[in-house]
């Protein structure tokens, strides 16, 4: 009988994702999703638990020079250098498209130091251009990869990583999330740290470090010659960081790398994800975030899960 | 608005080699479809080739398009296996069509190799939108890959043909081949193919004081100018770096303002 | 007219490894070949630049329980845990039947300690096993993953790598290839250490730490819960590391990670190797490997390369 | 010797619900194929899915070979969309054949569900090799995924149908079905299907003193015994967690062998 009134129930989605209320746990991944325009256009974007805006900086940044990404398999490589049009512009001619669909918007932002990135913070929460915070301390295409030994991220830094997130912390009110990078021995250290630092969450992954060279040119297929490594093809290795993190943080976690359908979605939560981004994959399919969280709706009906919180964390040993 | 629609696959035959025609049934695309638009074919299932590959309109027809490309790499050896009766997943319009100015008297499209491909569309829809025939500077390696003559002579444009070993019309570029035509101050220049051949043509109108119009190529991931990956870098500011999105900006852009040193 | 002389010539593909010469620079990663019989079957493993044998150690190991393997996107997840057949074993039945082939052959070891590396290290020279030794200090197998946090290699500690790779090359006199891990911040600093050593050549790169979760039954899809990743996936990831080492070190490097092709091994070449190897492909293409000689010969005559050792590094910044 | 051969496909047709049999033209690989070996098949060009998947051979023709497979994931799916004339990849024959004992006189074969798949060319193996007729115990879901009970018919073989839900045949395990048959001393017992269902088989078996062969399934990557992956545990030495490869050292065993506990 309890079995009956479970399935007839709707299961519910919706989430506390340290203290944003999602009313499911997809959003997009920073970057793959610009601000919401675009895809609007194949589906209604406050349909997602919330969107995730392409990475912030207080002024304007050109990004680098093309050529910026190159398919890999099952993956892609991106240089995209952070291009967006700046703190001011998104206010002006970003937001107000989100705001008036409803979206719950998690303000992606971009700094050169902790204080940039407590500026950013402190004007979005005071201007409304966001619910929630992401601080991205780990994108690997803003540096000069000829002249940098392995990649120097604040997120491989776990002092830096708790003192970027403090400063962030004490400008804002906001839900803190702290994106890391993948490119660590430990990854529950800057997590730790994040947690230390006052992060409401952590995002977890940022792309993985790669590059490609064109044999028959010789030179690098990116004019970067480095970028991020994203899609399906990373999936495996965020899955695992994600486990790693779950087991040594309190705080959530929003998962991602790779994350094509419910199915992928449901590895992350298993593995101690609180929240999903679909990233790279809503290029090939658009309205991929969408099927997710129908996907989503969908196993908990046919597992008798009443909310989808039951899940986090729920693989069995 | 662009939507994503399984199509099948009417027709896929080799036109010449490593080039081929494809027509599919997509009339929700092909509805809204405008010459100098593109769209995003899905190769095959699954995750590789992870991205869609980027395809423009060859010509819009009520219920159909069709689609003309080379043999480049493995997506488009993929799509050279299509066979009719197949459905393939597409994605489009993208991007801004070819505009279409009723002030000029002259209409030449230059093309270069597969960049041909967007023109049969442009040339009906100067024919049928302008009443105007337009002319087309065909331009190639060599004769075999001089690519729809017929269906230009067909539609009543003069054809001009350029190879660069000479087995048929001039051996020369495009570009020379425009600059000896010497249309006056009422011509409509628009080119599609190799990048040092669109910059040659951009110099030569720029030298007959002629607009020029090139639609351009590059690699892309969504189509759609969220992930910033397809931009070409344009004279505008060009200490700050701007730029511009080959998918939603163009493909069509003014070739003036593109910085063709820095693409 | 040098035009012409030069295309007639076939291009040399012989390489000296460290030491080791080659008769061209195409290896197979060891644990995807066995010790060569399997695949005799499908070409003639004389072939191969370099056969390079599954990690031997002084005892024969079990391995960890199934699943031991789950295909993913573009690549495969591995917890086979070294099962093999042991030194003893391999000398007796295993090796005789290389030399009788006539292959060079590129003994990889694993050991619990410096003591066993060296042990094994002498032994394979002493009765002829190995043409030159490759130690295995970054297998992401042995550790129970449950209770490990992050993973625990000796290839991500560059003392550690020094201090083992001085005890193996006190013990041999053959070449020495020390095989790094992929999971560091900084693969410059590995490589180092393991020239510091006294190391002939490194090996870039194993596995990249990865894990997945069945949805349906919310098991891990292996029994040792984590794996390593490999395959064309993990290229772009494996042909930076082995640029970023190139740039940071005298000795030549192995490069591998998701080989299919002579292209693929092309880009390795450029960014700064040596010799390749080919790994996970080889179990959908058994002869992916000879397709990669021959593809390298056909691409040095295509671009009048007389010796593929001028394309090392080639890279055009 | 096993090798790589491009096979056209012949025949791919719907047999039953998710349930396809496929015929190739394969003369290199069905020249050597014995009942009871297998097969590994490329579902798709280029990198996706990465793996080959592995397939039993149904029947053993002289020039081709039949594959009757299950939609259970991606690559059997895209394996379902195969058409006539298409030309695939397949590697075999690989594993250890079904070993022919003259010494028995009756043949059991006890097949659940889709491992009903290598027992066609063993009963013709039977029939052809040791003049016996095998009986099968043919057991499914349901009536609608009993395969093969009129190939068998057609060799001669007594059919016993069995079905978890009754719709035909007994409602019962296969296993039951066996130990209901009671049979005598002589007889050889060999079980295909569901792990539980092998690992009753071998216990009813044991309880009435037969010999039973088992063909295993596992994840596979090589399918040649290099990769080590595909490993089972067995109960010889279980304190050293020795262990046997399925793709290489079977995937026919003794069921007497294999440690059903610890797969
Ligand atoms: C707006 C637009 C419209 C296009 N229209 C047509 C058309 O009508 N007919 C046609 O034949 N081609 C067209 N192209 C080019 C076509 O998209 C590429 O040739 C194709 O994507 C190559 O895919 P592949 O998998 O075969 O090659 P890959 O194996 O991916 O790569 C092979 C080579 O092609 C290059 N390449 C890959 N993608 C692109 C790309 N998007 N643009 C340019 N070069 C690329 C790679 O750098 C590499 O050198 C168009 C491109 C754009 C951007
Ligand atoms: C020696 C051997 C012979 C086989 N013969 C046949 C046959 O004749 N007919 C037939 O229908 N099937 C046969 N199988 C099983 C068949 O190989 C799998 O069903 C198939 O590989 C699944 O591929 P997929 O891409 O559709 O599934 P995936 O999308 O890869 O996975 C779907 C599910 O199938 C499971 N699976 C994947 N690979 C295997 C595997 N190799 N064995 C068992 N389960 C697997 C996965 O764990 C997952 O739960 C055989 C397997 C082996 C090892
Ligand atoms: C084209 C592109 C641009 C990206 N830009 C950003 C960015 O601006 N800020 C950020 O934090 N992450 C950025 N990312 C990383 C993604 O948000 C995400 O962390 C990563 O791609 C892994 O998810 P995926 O595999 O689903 O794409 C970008 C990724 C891609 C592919
Ligand atoms: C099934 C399997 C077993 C492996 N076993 C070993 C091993 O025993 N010792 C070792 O040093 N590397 C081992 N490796 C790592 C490979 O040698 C290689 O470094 C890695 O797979 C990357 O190359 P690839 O992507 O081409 O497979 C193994 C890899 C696989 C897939
Ligand atoms: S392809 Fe993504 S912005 Fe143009
Ligand atoms: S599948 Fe590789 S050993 Fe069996």
């Amino acid at each position: 009988m309890t079995e009956d009134t479970r399935t007839s129930k709707q299961p519910t989605l919706q989430i506390n994702l340290g203290g944003l209320v999602m009313k499911n746990p997809v959003t997009v991944g920073s970057g793959t999703f610009a601000y919401g325009e675009e895809y609007h256009q194949y589906f209604d974007v406050s349909r997602l638990g919330a969107v995730t805006v392409k990475s912030l900086s207080l002024e304007p940044r050109p990004g680098n020079k093309p050529p910026r990404l190159v398919e890999t398999p099952a993956g892609m490589l991106n240089a995209i250098g952070l291009q967006n049009v700046g703190l001011d512009a998104y206010l002006r001619e970003k937001m107000p498209f989100l705001r008036a669909h409803g979206c719950t918007i998690i303000g992606n932002i971009y700094g050169h130091n902790p204080e940039e990135y407590a500026e950013l913070a402190r004007r979005l929460e005071a201007e409304g251009g966001a619910d929630a915070i992401e601080a991205n301390l780990s994108c690997p295409n803003v540096h000069d990869a000829k002249n940098a030994r392995g990649c120097q991220l604040v997120a491989q830094d776990p002092a830096l990583v708790r003192r970027y997130t403090e400063t962030i912390r004490n400008a804002t009110g906001l839900p803190l999330f702290v994106k890391l990078s993948p490119n660590v021995i430990d990854i529950a250290e800057s997590a730790l740290a994040a947690e230390a630092g006052g992060a409401n969450a952590v995002s977890l992954v940022n792309t993985l470090t790669g590059m490609g060279i064109d044999p028959e040119t010789r030179r690098p297929m990116l004019s970067n010659i480095v970028g991020g490594l994203s899609g399906p093809a990373i999936r495996p290795v965020a899955v695992k960081l994600v486990w790693d993190a779950a087991r040594a943080i309190q705080i959530p976690i929003i998962g991602m790398g790779g994350i094509c359908n419910a199915s992928d979605a449901m590895q992350f939560i298993l593995a101690g994800a609180t929240a999903v981004a679909v990233g790279s994959y809503t290029f090939r399919q658009p309205d991929a975030a969408i099927r997710v969280i129908d996907g989503l709706e969908d196993y908990c009906a046919r597992h008798h899960v009443e909310r989808i919180t039951q899940l986090v964390g729920g693989m069995q040993l | 608005m662009p939507r994503i629609e399984d199509c099948e696959v009417h027709l896929n035959q080799e036109v010449a080699e490593d080039h081929y025609r494809m027509v599919v049934h997509a009339p929700g695309i092909a509805g809204e479809a405008r010459a100098g638009q593109f769209c995003m074919i899905e190769v095959q299932e699954g995750l590789y080739p992870f991205l869609r590959r980027p395809m423009s309109f060859e010509r819009i027809y009520p219920d159909s398009l069709s689609i003309l490309y080379k043999v480049e790499g493995k997506g488009t050896r993929m799509m050279s296996r299509f066979s009719p009766g197949q459905t393939i997943s597409i994605q489009g319009p993208l991007g801004k069509p070819f505009p279409l100015d009723p002030h000029h008297d002259r209409h030449i499209l230059v093309a270069g190799g597969i960049g041909v491909a967007p023109f049969p569309a442009l040339a009906e829809a100067i024919i049928g939108t302008l009443g105007r025939t337009p002319e087309v500077i065909l331009a190639a390696r060599s004769e075999n890959h001089l690519l729809c003559e017929d269906e230009f002579h067909e539609m009543g444009c003069t054809v001009h043909l350029a190879t660069d070993d000479g087995s048929a019309g001039d051996k020369a570029f495009a570009s020379e081949v425009l600059r000896r035509l010497n249309p006056g101050p009422g011509a409509m220049v628009y080119c599609c193919g190799p990048m040092v051949m669109m910059k040659a043509t951009q110099r030569v109108c720029s030298d007959l004081g002629l607009p020029c119009l090139a639609s351009l190529e590059a690699e892309m991931a969504c189509g759609d100018g969220v992930c910033l990956g397809c931009v070409v870098p344009t004279v505008t500011d060009r200490e700050a770096g701007s730029s511009v999105r080959v998918c939603h900006d163009g493909p069509v852009f003014d070739a003036g303002l593109i910085d063709w040193d820095g693409v």
